[in-house]
């Protein structure tokens, strides 16, 4: 992350040698999350609007529903959009620095693990079938990034997106403003996404990363969990992980399932 | 004079909600909700400037960014800025450079990143407004504050900080003011519209006293935030 | 502007001391224009054209006429694109340089202080109301960047515009090139737009900045006006006005308006 | 279990082909067939990294790009990388990475191209294990080889190496998987689909089986163009 | 070219005295060719590919059939699109450097010698007259770049559309994937186009340089030929030609004619 | 032979109509109307280049822009250059490099800009023509001129500065040739078409007869605004 500076670096090797022996620097267990919380519906004008606070880490998320074309492979079917943008509310350099291969990653992580757990009946956003469809746009701002932006910026979308109202048409198909259709986008709810993230410091395995603990890693593997079932997985960084190493993150992610699970289903209005 | 769709008095503001360091690793920052408009502001620096080139030897450079998130209006706006957000960038970076003491700070810059969350008319002074306080919340030696609303006509009658609705009537002015507080300097003033020109200069008259009461609405901010005796900048 | 060199920084502290007297360097009073030619119709290929020369500053504008659709908020009005380059002609760091925001910025001044004088009938754009209206492109090339940009800019298009002429179309409604309509683009001649900027040097207003005493300039104002009446204004750089000193640029611009009104007119041919 | 439609065995990997050294200014380089993918790998460097504030001053800088020609799928292809390429290019060189002793190189960088000209279900793993074939072709000091391979599920079974066809099934899933050879280390795992837990594990297992058929083949080709005395790895 | 390095401008001096003696440091006669192999028909995804080896220097072109709009002034015609790209497997300068002007200037240069040979029935191309026809994209990616990427690129291009199959249509006009029509694309087969590149070294006229005599080139000249005839040439590098100089390149091109045309009609599978 | 439409003679150029020094600023600059061509260039520098690694040690590099103006065309033109555009850059630039001293002047840039401001066919030759007499303007040490000019066939005849109409013939075919002056060397050739070569030397034969009516032109406008003893080349 380009806004590390020397301080951090620093920081990062005190971190190295706590965790070795099992502690964190702020006193949190190694699998344990830092405080959330979630705001939804805050924005006037978003069909949806969620704000996560994972510690320091805020996301805004707003969803706006555009008409569009399908897929041809998908004629019969809405789809969505996922964009994270680690704008300059949260550090100048995101805007003068190397194009945000990170906000691609996070984003596109973000995005999958969304996009394959079912919970959206895409079929529900086509709007004339073959011809005209919803296209959902999660759009994430990260209003400050310290550390696992990916189980953030998920959090933030999935929350927004079930606090979505679809708005009403008018005989052409165009968007009536401020006007919303009874129905919700026929959320699965059985099928809630919870994305989880670990890091590998000092070869012990951490949920939750700060910034200064993401400096430390040298290995990253994201899961998207839907119950007891993986719907995605990214592994990132320079570092390896043992196959028992994996199946560890696997159950431990599971585990944590029904925690995130409530949370967002009760971030609901 | 006839009450305005929301019940306002035309000297009227509508309600404002603020809060200040709520982003915690900026320098300073605002979060702001002025009627329907939400916006975010941040500060950070200053800080060495790069590349070196960019640097000004006599004080620091002022990068102000507005930006609207796309779910921020009507249909999606592509994150992509238009020209309309340049424009509305650089004049608003000016007009906060008077309040800062720059020369202070040579070969620096001074990041002020603002997002437009939601929006209903009046963004770029509930920006200026916002940022004007990160600043002060980050701690920076200033002559002041500033302080803007969008002054204008609607419907036959000379109002204060008009709604979106207001701006689409027919013979609708919207004219967007920053004035340095409390020395009443004016520092921003954009307009478009079709208006008589004593007409104009009653309406930016107007408009000077709407900045007034923002001000009272910011050092209040400031004060609670952080109390000392006496007035902030007086 | 990029283009300036250590003797344009010394000239601009002569100016300061000059202007502090009331005087300017090349003779001129404080709210005086530089020597002002205009040349209309002279390109055979474009629309309209002109040629506008202030001083040193040089500013060709070329229309063109497009058939695109219309905004979905205003389905029976045609529209207008104004755009600014300050092309490698004027100087080669414009090519090389920063991304130009003060092109944009000029640009969208000059735009303001047309589009709102009601001088043109958008209405009378429209080809098929709700499908197809011409776009009016005005492209303006700065040749010679010498200061005052923007009512430089501003008089090359309001006279490219005057003096053009609408395409004929065939039934299919693409443009017979080199074929019009009798008709002009019913410019509503009452309502001629002029752009008039100040700069504040030295604490004096003064008029038609040349590039040396825009250096020296602390704060600028531009007005749009048609008569005494106002329709557009933008205020820039870092310094700041007085009340007394808006009503003084505001009374000001309005009294330059007969001059340069009879101008524009007198540039139609 | 069913034979699968080309015939092949759950656990059976599609036909490869190989050829090193293919690019003659490249520092290394392999051409790979496998099914009906066909890649190209080139490796530059170790060289200088300009501009020099990229450069670590600890290791080498691995650059890898994951490109698909306009022609290599059903519908031409923009030439502009997608958001996909960018995440592919970005995972890959950090797999490769843990291959390399990029500790050997201090403010280097090391470039890894990878082309697919021809596309059918794998081209991130075939594009690896050539990249890795190639890194192993430029003479880099290495920890090891990467093999990777796709390991999944269509119509019911568990299968390696799945084609276009598999992944369009109902109930596919298909796990991009890559491994650190002969330590067998997973060093890339990439997953979409829907799938319980316990068959996830048995897929990544399966996954690195397969991966050890790779390393065999990859293997192969270095003994037949750089031939010793027992093994490369061992 | 980007990845010279100070041993590659030892060897321009050399071979600058070399060929003064009428000799090139490979042994070539100063109007020989390189090694050239062709391998057609290699790519299962590509409607047509080709593989082209010209000594070391390596040029892959893909063939895609699009289905588009055609030019408003040949309503009744298909197009083609020859775009080339300096890609990081040839030097990983290409993709870091300033942008790609020789990229763009050996595309075109190799499209125009193809364009204008009459070799392709554009016509041919045209599915429904001015409304749809089929675009043929040729991206051609330099693999290996040892000079003289213009002829290689053309021999690539042209043979990687003799090679191409037209592919079938369903009832919307849509592709079928992986299904072909009988037809070719209609090649008027007594008009093989072929470029042949020259450079100007020591005064001397030379064809095919490689990577280091082309640093040593004051001028070069390409020729798209088919038999007797000139169908394009473009003039680059800042030497000069005499008249003289020009009409032997002409003679020369014309003279080398059979030989090529032979191998690319040759690469037919 | 029959007359052409415009009533030229087969060797007869368009009108031509000049003036130097148009661009105050610049170091030379030229506005020059030919037929219904109009193109306007100007010359800045020599001057130190930056970023420094684009200098050349031995010789100054010369920066050539052709730009067509969107309103310079029938439908309106993207101010965006396009691949055309940044050929004809090219190799006008590589010309007028012949005809400049370079070698005086290394590790410099010379920025040449023209902008075709109405185009009817032979732009890339007048803007050539106009550009060599903007760095004669600058005062640029020149080993000669570049004179441009167009040399074809329509109709069956082989004619000098076609016109857009006579482009369009069934059998047309435009040679740009650029010539340094008096040297007769030849600095540019470009031509897209179908014809014998034999033709083809013959049209190339005509265009260097052409460009010195081009040169005689160039002559008499820098000895109008310079007037010297004696010819300006000889």
């Amino acid at each position: 992350m380009s806004s590390i500076n020397s301080v951090d670096l620093v920081n990062s090797k005190e971190i190295l040698e706590s965790i070795k022996l099992g502690k964190r620097k702020d006193g949190r267990d190694l699998l344990e999350y830092r405080n959330l919380e979630i705001k939804t519906g805050f924005l006037p004008s978003a069909d949806g609007s969620s704000w996560v606070k994972l510690g320091n880490t805020e996301i805004i998320a707003g969803i706006k529903f555009v008409v569009g074309t399908p897929y041809p492979d998908s004629p019969d079917k809405g789809s969505m959009s996922l964009n994270l943008e680690l704008s300059g509310l949260s550090s100048p350099n995101f805007i003068t620095g190397p194009p945000q291969i990170d906000a691609v990653e996070f984003g596109r992580v973000a995005d999958r693990a969304i996009r394959h757990a079912n919970i959206i009946n895409f079929e529900d956003l086509a709007i004339v079938p073959g011809e005209k469809v919803f296209i959902a746009f999660i759009d994430c701002i990260a209003v400050n990034a310290d550390g696992n932006l990916i189980d953030a910026t998920q959090l933030a979308a999935i929350t927004a997106l079930m606090n979505a109202k679809i708005p009403k048409l008018d005989e052409n198909y165009n968007i009536i403003l401020k006007e919303y259709t009874d129905k919700d986008i026929s959320m699965n709810l059985k099928n809630i996404p919870v994305s989880i993230t670990f890091d590998k410091v000092a070869d012990k395995i951490i949920l939750d990363s700060n910034q200064v603990e993401e400096l430390a890693s040298s290995a990253r593997f994201s899961l998207g969990i839907v119950g007891d079932t993986v719907t995605s997985c990214h592994k990132t960084k320079g570092g390896v992980f043992s196959e028992e190493e994996i199946n560890f993150m696997i159950d431990t992610a599971v585990g944590k399932y029904a925690e995130f699970s409530k949370i967002i289903l009760d971030s609901r209005k | 004079m006839t009450k305005r769709l929301d019940g306002r008095k035309n000297d009227e503001l509508r309600p404002m909600k603020v809060e200040l360091g709520v982003v915690k690793s900026a320098d300073g920052s605002c979060y702001l909700e002025w009627g329907n408009n939400t916006v975010i502001a941040t500060v950070h620096g200053p800080r060495p400037i790069f590349p070196k080139h960019l640097a000004n030897s006599e004080k620091a450079v002022v990068d102000y960014r507005y930006r609207m998130a796309p779910f921020s209006v009507g249909e999606r706006k592509s994150p992509v800025p238009a020209k309309r957000d340049k424009e509305i960038s650089l004049v608003s970076g000016f007009s906060l450079e008077s309040a800062i003491q720059v020369e202070k700070f040579p070969n620096t810059v001074i990041d002020i990143d603002t997002v437009i969350l939601s929006s209903n008319a009046g963004t770029r002074a509930a920006a200026i407004t916002a940022a004007s306080l990160a600043c002060a919340d980050a701690g920076l030696p200033m002559n002041g504050i500033v302080s803007a609303v969008a002054s204008g006509r609607a419907n036959g009658e000379f109002i204060l900080d008009l709604t979106k609705e207001e701006e689409d009537a027919e013979d609708a002015v919207d004219t967007a003011i920053g004035v340095l507080m409390p020395q009443k300097e004016i520092v921003l003033l954009q307009m478009d519209g079709f208006v008589k020109k004593e007409d104009w200069k009653k309406m930016i008259s107007i408009g000077l006293k709407g900045a007034e009461k923002v001000y009272d609405f910011q050092k209040n901010a400031l004060l609670k935030k952080y109390p000392v005796d006496g007035d902030i900048n007086e």
